[in-house]
């Protein structure tokens, strides 16, 4: 099965690394992630007013690329995931959005096509019994708290996910790579999204990491550049990374680790996981 | 025939569910078209197709037969034979060219009142697009 | 002198002498050698006159609903008559034991009109081996290919001998799947099509329920479609859809596609068309293989709980 | 000539206000054989009816249509008026023009023509009418009642202290039902067991009623006054008339298993009884989780028994009874704890449910009444009662009330406040609803003596943080998110058909709602009775209900029955199938159809016929429509009439 | 005599039709039928229509008056007059039919209304026989392929075209309207070749003092043996040309409705029933008896004329193979 890979903007730019990790391990997998040739931002955040149909416009586009590829598209980052797929289905299911978006995008598309996570594709294509024989290098004794946050879990009727109150997707994939995922009551909260910027170490995501750590999690694993970011800022010494970057580690990838705020190598050479530095 | 035509359904509907699920889309003051008129039958394993040919041969433009989902027939198995027999005549009529949305065949239990309100709606609409019925109706 | 005719004789010479039968049903000299008559001897001297051969087209089995009153009767059955005297024996109508069936292996009827059409003079006549018939008239022998001659139910049948015998004058041919190639030529026309097909047969129907006497299916004491209530005299194009609605429906299931109705039909209405649109759903809906043999539990007198609700996907295609 | 008349009503203005009921009356007036039509505000009246039999009288009536509501609202009240005023009452119809016409049209011209074509397709109905009598049959005056709860033993008791015989079927080892497990009870706070227990052993002594515990209802057969029953009685693998109750193996088996009946708080061995009350007092085998039957090793209990009551081999056992009525008590069950998973119930041990609070206060609880954290047993400080879980929630749970939630949180709340005085409740509500006499004061009696504090507001998460429990919830009255640190969080979770009871639905050709409750003949008219004649509802198998409801419910039951039985032979409905036999050939197409094996055929001079056995028949007339030469005839839904309905229909 | 060029009919039939409905033989399905004609391809190598020249002047159904009104107010109607209708293409032995049910229908001391205007409206121009069908056995039965009873215009098939000749004062007039498309006819060679046409099967057939002969055959048991394999359908009656029993009954819609007249056939099982159930023929021998000893035996004795005229339709399309050849052949064998 062919995808469109749609990165969306933070993943060429702040979440590079994110984008690294995602091609090599997908590449190692046997998983072919052709990037769309042209596309623009997913709009970040869909839409609840019903006639703010400007604002589909692009990830619509994106949408009608896909389906001019005669493929289905994959994305990595929860808020691409949340505005591709809602739009997705908005075109399906509704007539009169449609026709406007068509003639206006001028493109033939009416919802026929999917939008899949990098994380689905590999459970449903790869499945995890399959990622754990390719792992090369287990993360044995790695405690990773699986973070979701709200985009890929909420609404359940339109995400369709997981079990939106309990997922379990990426302790199976953590368990894949060999680590011990950490159950934390927080891992569905919200990390604040744009409200962290204001009110600093108080804010959701400081909570949201202090649950992590109370679970004894060595690191966090999360699949959205700004929780990466908020919860990052919230200022303990807990390190954020993409679970990309975990899956090419134990692929025997460069995990790309440097540039994050709180640096998470020290952990993982504690853990034996990263050669001394030399 | 009026001047402006309105289309007009012979319903029939057993009186266990759906004639109840009328009676509840009443209740619930549900507003739906007048060009359905029902027939009350014990089961809707009592209508014979050939009453639906009758109603199609005085003018009838939509017929449609309704009754319990399976499972839920008061009489165990009368909707079991309906589900039988209208399978093989639905496609029949179909065969002689009778328009498949003039004729259908639903299970609507009594506490679905929105669901037979539906149906008339989504008959009437049809049928005001098919226009009245001249197949296999008699001169009058 | 055929010799499976000659045996036939001898048969049922024996049964009626034995008084094993009160009557022997088969095919007597007609008017022209190519239409023989349907025959009932009472004693050796009438069973001497009974004949077998190519031109044997009417349905035997029918006449049996009157003919085993009076005691056992004989039967000479191709696999139309066989599977109509099943029918009537389901519908309890007829004892299996009052009928002593003696059973043929039939290569199809020639049609009497056809053959005359076909030779131009009064025919003699008729040979079927393989895929051709000669027929012997005034100015020699002529061959014509089989689907010329044959009686379009036989060009169709899927049963050439009964399923069961008492006796058997040769040696049984197998049954076959029957194909439903008009139902599905006429599927495939849209709904106007269909109904013009249709209005301009019925519309030459007479009323005059030559398909309905003639049907081992339809062996009511007192049939529906004579109570005005449901069918009045009216002559219609309506009634005449009604009529054959309801007749073509009470014997969906039951029918044995023996085409007696289409052949006594006096104004040529394709009439075996609308009983094969039901087997052939039956067919398909119920996983019925062969929709037109008598089966355990009729396929309308039983339900399964699993059955498709047919008209859902009746709503695109048929 | 027919004369019919046909009456048209108001119905205040629900028909009037739509419909011209005076040119419905005149148009009917206007049909052949119609020789008198009138309207009138309400003919469902006693004037109204009054007017009707007057008319009867008057014109010498051959048959009525009365145009108004559905048939099955006032059909046998306008059926009997004719009755009394000496017209046959099967010569009466209904023009259903209220629910079927005036409430759901508003263009007034064309509710009126629709009016107008219903009540001629009536009156051409009634044309064909033919005077009926009811069907006689005679009457087992024997009940069935499904549920050993307090409902089902209310029935059964009511109606054997009128004399009439009982089986009451109890799927469980012992009577009591959901009530057993409950501590106190609203409003008045006394004793569950102190009110049940003794009720139990008087069922369990009364000489009229059978206890078949352990049981299971199969098969239904049959009809009102003549319902065959298969009960199957499951295998306890302990000869109950042996046993002489000393509990011995009960106290020598070594295997301990959570007990559903103390909601996984407590532990029961393989072998013995839900609580030391029990009745009957006889112990039942746990198959999935005794020792003997997973791996053959074991048998304490057989050794130890005195009197060798255990038999490993036993098997289930059915028996078949001949019952009048039947009673279904089979009461409630409780939301499954996967549901909500943002409160971790089912993932943090303190995460419990009202039932499980409910064993925590009972005596003969796993905790012997004193409330206890499950986690460290210790004496929770602080709890907090969360209402409405699964209730009023359309996306996750059932969209009803519960209705009995409000009650028992505040009585939690209460038995908390006195088993643990400073202790602290807090109450998550969206509406209290204490509608039942001396409820609003009782949960009153809860905020103002006992200091429960109630919250407006729902509950968004609860997770485990440092040894306690984080409530994250909100109080819409004071806008503010609130955050409580409990020690045990309780969730009124709710009330939910039982498992089994769509199956025994089917068995006894009953109605259930989509939730699977069962559904009564007619919410206001007839709350305790199914459409299945002979058939009663009592408690919460009908939508949740509490104990005073159930117990009046189940006597409103027992009333039904008895008035069945009160009669030496029961009248049916003569709307049943009947052979024209100069018309029958005999086929017997119509036998396999009947679902009631009503058919059977019937030799005549020279030919055999088909026919049917009225009392079996309920007049389904799926035969009458396989019928091919039209010889089966339904009774009041013949070919003639329904072709002269679609006729009528159609003009 | 006058002579009509073939390619004039179209024009003759198109003038005749511009004050009647004009009927045509028109092949539809293999079957040659009577038919309005509208310009359509007129039939022309055919025996006889399968329906008759009486399915148009003594039509299947036909309303005898309509009614509307409750029970006071009940009104009756006469059913409307018949349009005038010119039928081309009925064969001489179908007008001879039609002809017998005049003499029964308009003779008799009833006359009856219906059929007399019908009949009068219609203008019936008779094709004569230059070849014989193979089931024709028109002579037998006293009538002649250019037999000229019941028609209004004979036309002979000739070589170029059709010798034409007015019979009645209506053929007369309906000759008078088309006039131009007529020539004088060169000699009446077609008429002559039509008169001696010589019918093979009715030669096998001797039918002279058969009437007589019959006398006393009632309970032959040849009656029983041939009866047997008829099957009691309407096929022989409802394509006869000269059958002419009826049933009436009633439809009604609501407030509306009308009394028909429809065709019957003595072999149908419930011909005779009667109310209260009795049936005086109840056994296929009696129905099968009479419909033959009616055409041969009672028709005569009442009208003169067997009520049978060797159209050949039975013979062709009887399921069973029961029809009058057969019954004639046999009786050759099997009366004194």
């Amino acid at each position: 099965m062919a995808y469109r890979y749609f990165p969306g903007c933070t993943l060429h730019e702040q979440a590079r690394n994110f984008d690294v990790t995602a091609r090599e391990s997908a590449r190692r997998l046997g998983l072919e992630l052709a990037e769309l040739d042209t596309w623009q931002c997913c709009g970040a955040v869909f839409p609840l007013a019903t006639d703010a149909i400007i604002n589909l416009v692009s990830p619509y586009r994106a949408l009608a690329a896909a389906d001019g590829a005669g493929a289905d598209l994959v994305t990595l980052c929860s808020g691409c995931l949340n505005v591709l797929r809602r739009t997705n289905r908005l075109v399906a299911t509704n007539r009169e959005i449609q026709e406007k978006l068509k003639s206006f995008v001028e493109a033939d598309y009416s919802g026929g096509r999917q939008v899949h996570h990098l994380l689905e594709i590999l459970k449903r294509d790869v499945t995890f019994e399959g990622l754990a024989a390719k792992v090369s290098k287990g993360l044995a004794g790695l405690r990773v708290a699986p973070y979701y946050g709200c985009l890929l879990l909420r609404p359940p009727e339109d995400m369709c996910f997981d079990d939106p109150e309990a997922p379990t997707i990426l302790e199976d994939f953590l368990r894949a790579l060999g680590a011990e995922p950490v159950d934390f009551a927080l891992k569905t909260e919200c990390c604040g999204a744009y409200l962290a910027l204001r009110d600093g170490g108080r804010s959701a995501a400081a909570a949201v990491v202090r649950s992590a750590a109370a679970g004894g999690a060595d690191l966090v694993v999360t699949s959205c550049p700004s929780c990466s970011y908020n919860l990052e800022q919230a200022g303990t010494a807990l390190p954020v990374v993409y679970f990309t970057q975990l899956l090419a580690l134990a692929l025997g990838l460069d995990g790309a680790f440097g540039g994050h705020a709180v640096d998470p190598r020290p952990v993982l050479r504690k853990k034996s996981l990263l050669p001394e530095v030399n | 025939m009026s001047l402006t035509w309105e289309p007009r359904i012979v319903g029939f509907a057993c009186r266990w569910c759906t004639y109840a699920g009328a009676d509840l889309a009443g209740t619930s003051r549900l507003e739906y078209p007048a060009a359905i008129r029902l027939i009350r039958v014990p089961c809707s394993g009592r209508v014979n197709p050939s009453f639906v040919l009758r109603a199609f041969q005085r003018g009838a433009d939509g017929v449609l037969v309704a009754g319990c989902h399976p499972g839920d027939c008061h009489y165990t198995s009368g909707n079991l034979f309906t589900r039988r027999r209208y399978s093989l005549v639905k496609r029949f009529l179909e065969y002689l060219g009778m328009e498949p949305e003039r004729f259908r065949v639903e299970w609507i239990s009594a506490a679905e009142g929105h669901r037979f309100a539906q149906v008339v709606r989504e008959m009437t609409a049809d049928l005001r697009r098919l226009g009245p019925n001249r197949k296999m109706r008699e001169e009058t | 002198m055929n010799e499976r005719q000659a045996k036939l004789r001898s048969i049922a010479g024996s049964l009626l002498a034995e008084g094993r039968v009160s009557l022997f049903i088969g095919f007597g000299p007609g008017l022209e050698p190519s239409r023989p008559v349907p025959w009932f001897a009472k004693n050796a001297d009438e069973a001497g006159k009974l004949v077998l051969d190519p031109f044997c087209g009417p349905g035997l089995a029918r006449y049996l609903l009157d003919e085993t009153a009076a005691g056992p009767a004989g039967i000479v059955a191709r696999g139309c008559d066989g599977l109509g005297l099943e029918r009537l024996v389901a519908d309890k109508r007829v004892g299996r034991d009052q009928v002593y069936v003696v059973g043929v292996a039939c290569r199809g009827a020639v049609d009497p009109d056809k053959a005359r059409r076909l030779a131009g003079r009064p025919v003699f006549g008729a040979e079927v081996n393989g895929e051709t018939v000669a027929l012997t008239t005034a100015g020699g022998r002529l061959s014509f290919p089989r689907s010329d001659c044959l009686l379009d139910r036989c060009l169709a049948c899927a049963d050439p001998s009964p399923r069961t015998a008492d006796t058997w004058l040769e040696e049984p041919l197998p049954g076959a799947q029957r194909e439903f190639e008009g139902v599905e030529a006429l599927e495939k026309l849209g709904p106007d099509d269909r109904y013009a097909f249709w209005a301009r047969h019925l519309e030459r129907c007479l009323r005059c329920h030559a398909c309905r006497n003639a049907c081992p299916a339809c062996n009511c004491v007192a049939c529906s479609l004579d109570n005005p209530e449901w069918l009045e005299r009216t002559t219609g194009l309506a009634d005449h859809f009604m009529f054959h609605f309801t007749r073509a429906y009470h014997v969906a299931g039951r029918c044995v596609a023996c085409g007696e109705c289409q052949r006594a039909c006096p104004v040529g209405i394709p009439l075996m068309l609308l009983n094969e649109k039901f087997m052939k759903d039956i067919r398909d809906l119920f996983a019925v293989p062969d929709p037109h043999r008598p089966q355990e539990a009729e396929p309308l007198g039983h339900f399964s709980p699993d059955d498709p609700e047919g008209w859902r996907e009746g709503d695109e295609t048929l | 000539m027919p004369r019919i008349g046909v009456f048209v009503c108001w119905c205040g203005l629900n028909i009037a206000g739509t419909v011209d009921v005076e040119r419905v009356a005149e148009a009917a007036r206007a049909i052949p054989g119609v020789v008198h039509a009138e309207t009138y505000k309400y003919f469902c009246s006693e004037p109204g009816q009054n007017l009707i039999k007057q008319a009867i009288q008057e014109k010498r009536l051959s048959g009525v249509v009365v145009a108004a509501c559905s048939p099955s609202m006032h059909e046998s009240t306008f059926r009997e008026a004719a009755r009394m005023a000496g017209l046959n009452p099967y010569l009466v119809q209904i023009a259903n023009i209220r629910e079927q016409c005036s409430w759901v049209h508003t263009d007034r011209e064309e509710a009126t023509v629709k009016a107008s074509a219903i009540v001629a397709a009536m009156v051409a109905k009634v044309r064909r009418d033919e005077p009926l009598e009811p069907l006689k049959f005679p009457v087992h005056r024997k009940a069935l009642v499904i549920g050993g709860g307090i409902a089902g033993m209310q029935a059964a008791t009511d109606i054997a202290e009128a004399g009439c015989p009982v089986i009451l079927v109890e799927q469980g080892p012992n009577l009591g039902g959901r009530m057993a497990q409950l501590s106190e009870t609203f409003p008045t706070l006394d004793c569950a067991s102190c009110i049940l227990t003794p009720r139990t052993a008087e069922v369990a002594r009364h000489p009229l009623i059978e206890v078949l515990a352990y049981s299971e209802v199969r098969e239904v057969t049959g009809y009102v006054g003549d319902f065959t029953v298969k009960i199957a009685r499951k295998p306890a693998y302990v000869d109950w008339d042996k046993c002489i109750g000393c509990m011995l193996c009960q106290e020598k088996c070594p295997r301990k298993i959570p007990s559903d009946f103390e909601r996984g708080l407590g532990s029961r061995k393989a072998i013995g009884v839900n609580f030391p009350q029990a009745v009957p007092n006889r112990p039942v085998i746990d198959r999935e989780h005794c020792t003997y039957f997973e791996k053959g090793k074991c048998g304490v209990c057989a050794k130890i028994c005195p009197v060798g009551a255990v038999d490993f081999e036993q098997t289930e056992t059915v028996r078949e009874e001949k019952v009048g009525a039947i009673v279904v008590a089979t009461g409630f069950d409780v939301l499954p704890r996967e549901a909500f998973g943002e409160y971790g119930y089912g993932k943090y041990p303190d995460v419990i449910d009202s039932l499980a609070f409910e064993r925590l206060n009972s005596s003969s609880g796993p905790t012997d009444g004193v409330i206890r954290r499950p986690s460290d047993g210790k004496i929770p400080r602080e709890v907090v009662f969360i209402q409405c879980v699964g209730s009023r929630d359309p996306d996750k749970g059932k969209p009803y009330c519960s209705k009995i939630c409000c009650m028992y949180t505040a009585k939690h709340a209460m038995l908390y406040r006195h088993k643990v005085p400073d202790g602290q409740a807090y109450i998550f509500y969206m509406d209290v609803r204490a509608g039942g006499k001396g409820y609003e004061e009782f949960v009153q009696r809860a905020v103002e003596a006992d200091g429960a504090l109630y919250l407006r507001g729902r509950v968004a998460r609860v997770y485990p943080e440092d040894g306690r429990l984080l409530v994250k919830g909100v109080d819409t009255l004071s806008g503010q998110a609130v955050e409580i640190a409990a020690d045990l969080v309780v969730l009124a979770t709710a009330a939910v058909p039982r498992e089994e009871a769509r199956g025994l639905a089917q068995i006894l050709k009953v109605g259930t709602d989509e939730h699977g409750f069962f559904s009564e003949a007619h919410p206001k008219l007839r709350p305790v009775e199914t459409m299945t004649r002979g058939i009663f509802l009592a408690g919460s198998v009908q939508a949740p209900r509490d104990i005073s409801e159930s117990v009046a419910q189940a006597s409103g039951a027992a009333a039904k029955v008895l008035a069945l039985f009160s009669r030496d032979e029961l009248a049916a409905d003569p709307l049943v199938a009947a052979v024209d036999e100069s018309r029958c050939s005999g086929c017997l197409a119509c036998q396999p159809i009947c679902p009631y094996h009503a058919i059977e055929p019937k030799a005549l001079k020279d030919r055999q016929v088909a026919s049917v056995n009225a009392g079996l028949c309920q007049g389904c007339g799926a035969c009458a429509a396989a019928c091919r030469s039209g010889a089966m005839k339904l009774k009041g839904f013949t070919d003639e009439q329904i072709l002269a309905e679609v006729g009528t229909l159609c003009l | 005599m006058k002579l009509m060029r073939a390619g004039a009919l179209p024009r003759l039939l198109e003038t005749l039709g511009r004050q009647a409905q004009v009927y045509a033989p028109a092949t539809e399905d293999g079957l040659v039928l009577l038919r309005p004609w509208t310009g359509q391809a007129i039939a022309t190598s055919y025996v006889n229509p399968v329906n008759s020249l009486k399915g148009l002047v003594y039509p299947q159904t036909e309303a005898v008056l309509e009614f509307t009104g409750g029970d006071e107010n009940l009104s009756l109607r006469e059913a409307p007059a018949p349009a005038p209708q010119v039928v081309f293409g009925g064969r001489p032995c179908d007008a001879a039919g039609l002809a017998l049910i005049a003499q029964v229908l308009l003779e008799g001391t009833f006359v009856d209304e219906l059929f007399r205007r019908r009949r009068e409206a219609t203008t019936v121009l008779t094709v004569a026989c230059r070849e014989p069908g193979p089931y024709c056995f028109c002579r037998a039965m006293g009538v002649s392929p250019a037999d000229e009873r019941g028609s209004d215009v004979m036309f002979y098939p000739a070589d170029d075209g059709y010798l034409v000749e007015a019979v009645t004062a209506r053929g007369e007039e309906a000759l008078q309207a088309v006039a131009g498309l007529l020539a004088p006819a060169p000699d009446t060679g077609a008429r002559d070749a039509c008169r001696e046409l010589r019918i093979p099967l009715a030669e096998k057939l001797t039918t002279d003092r058969l009437a007589a002969r019959l006398e006393g055959f009632f309970e032959h048991p040849y009656w029983e043996q041939v009866a047997r394999r008829c099957r009691s359908c309407g096929t022989c009656a409802y394509l006869c040309p000269t059958c002419y029993c009826t049933a009436i009954f009633d439809t009604s819609r609501g407030t509306r409705g009308r009394r028909l007249r429809g065709w019957d056939s003595c072999q149908f099982k419930d011909f005779l029933l009667m109310a209260g159930g009795h049936n005086p023929r109840p056994a296929k021998k009696q129905r099968v008896r009479n419909r033959f000893l009616h055409k041969l035996s009672y028709s005569p004795a009442n009208h003169g004329a067997y009520g049978c005229v060797g159209c050949g339709r039975c013979v062709e399309k009887c399921p069973a193979d029961l029809h009058m050849v057969a019954v004639l052949t046999d009786l050759g064998e099997v009366l004194p």
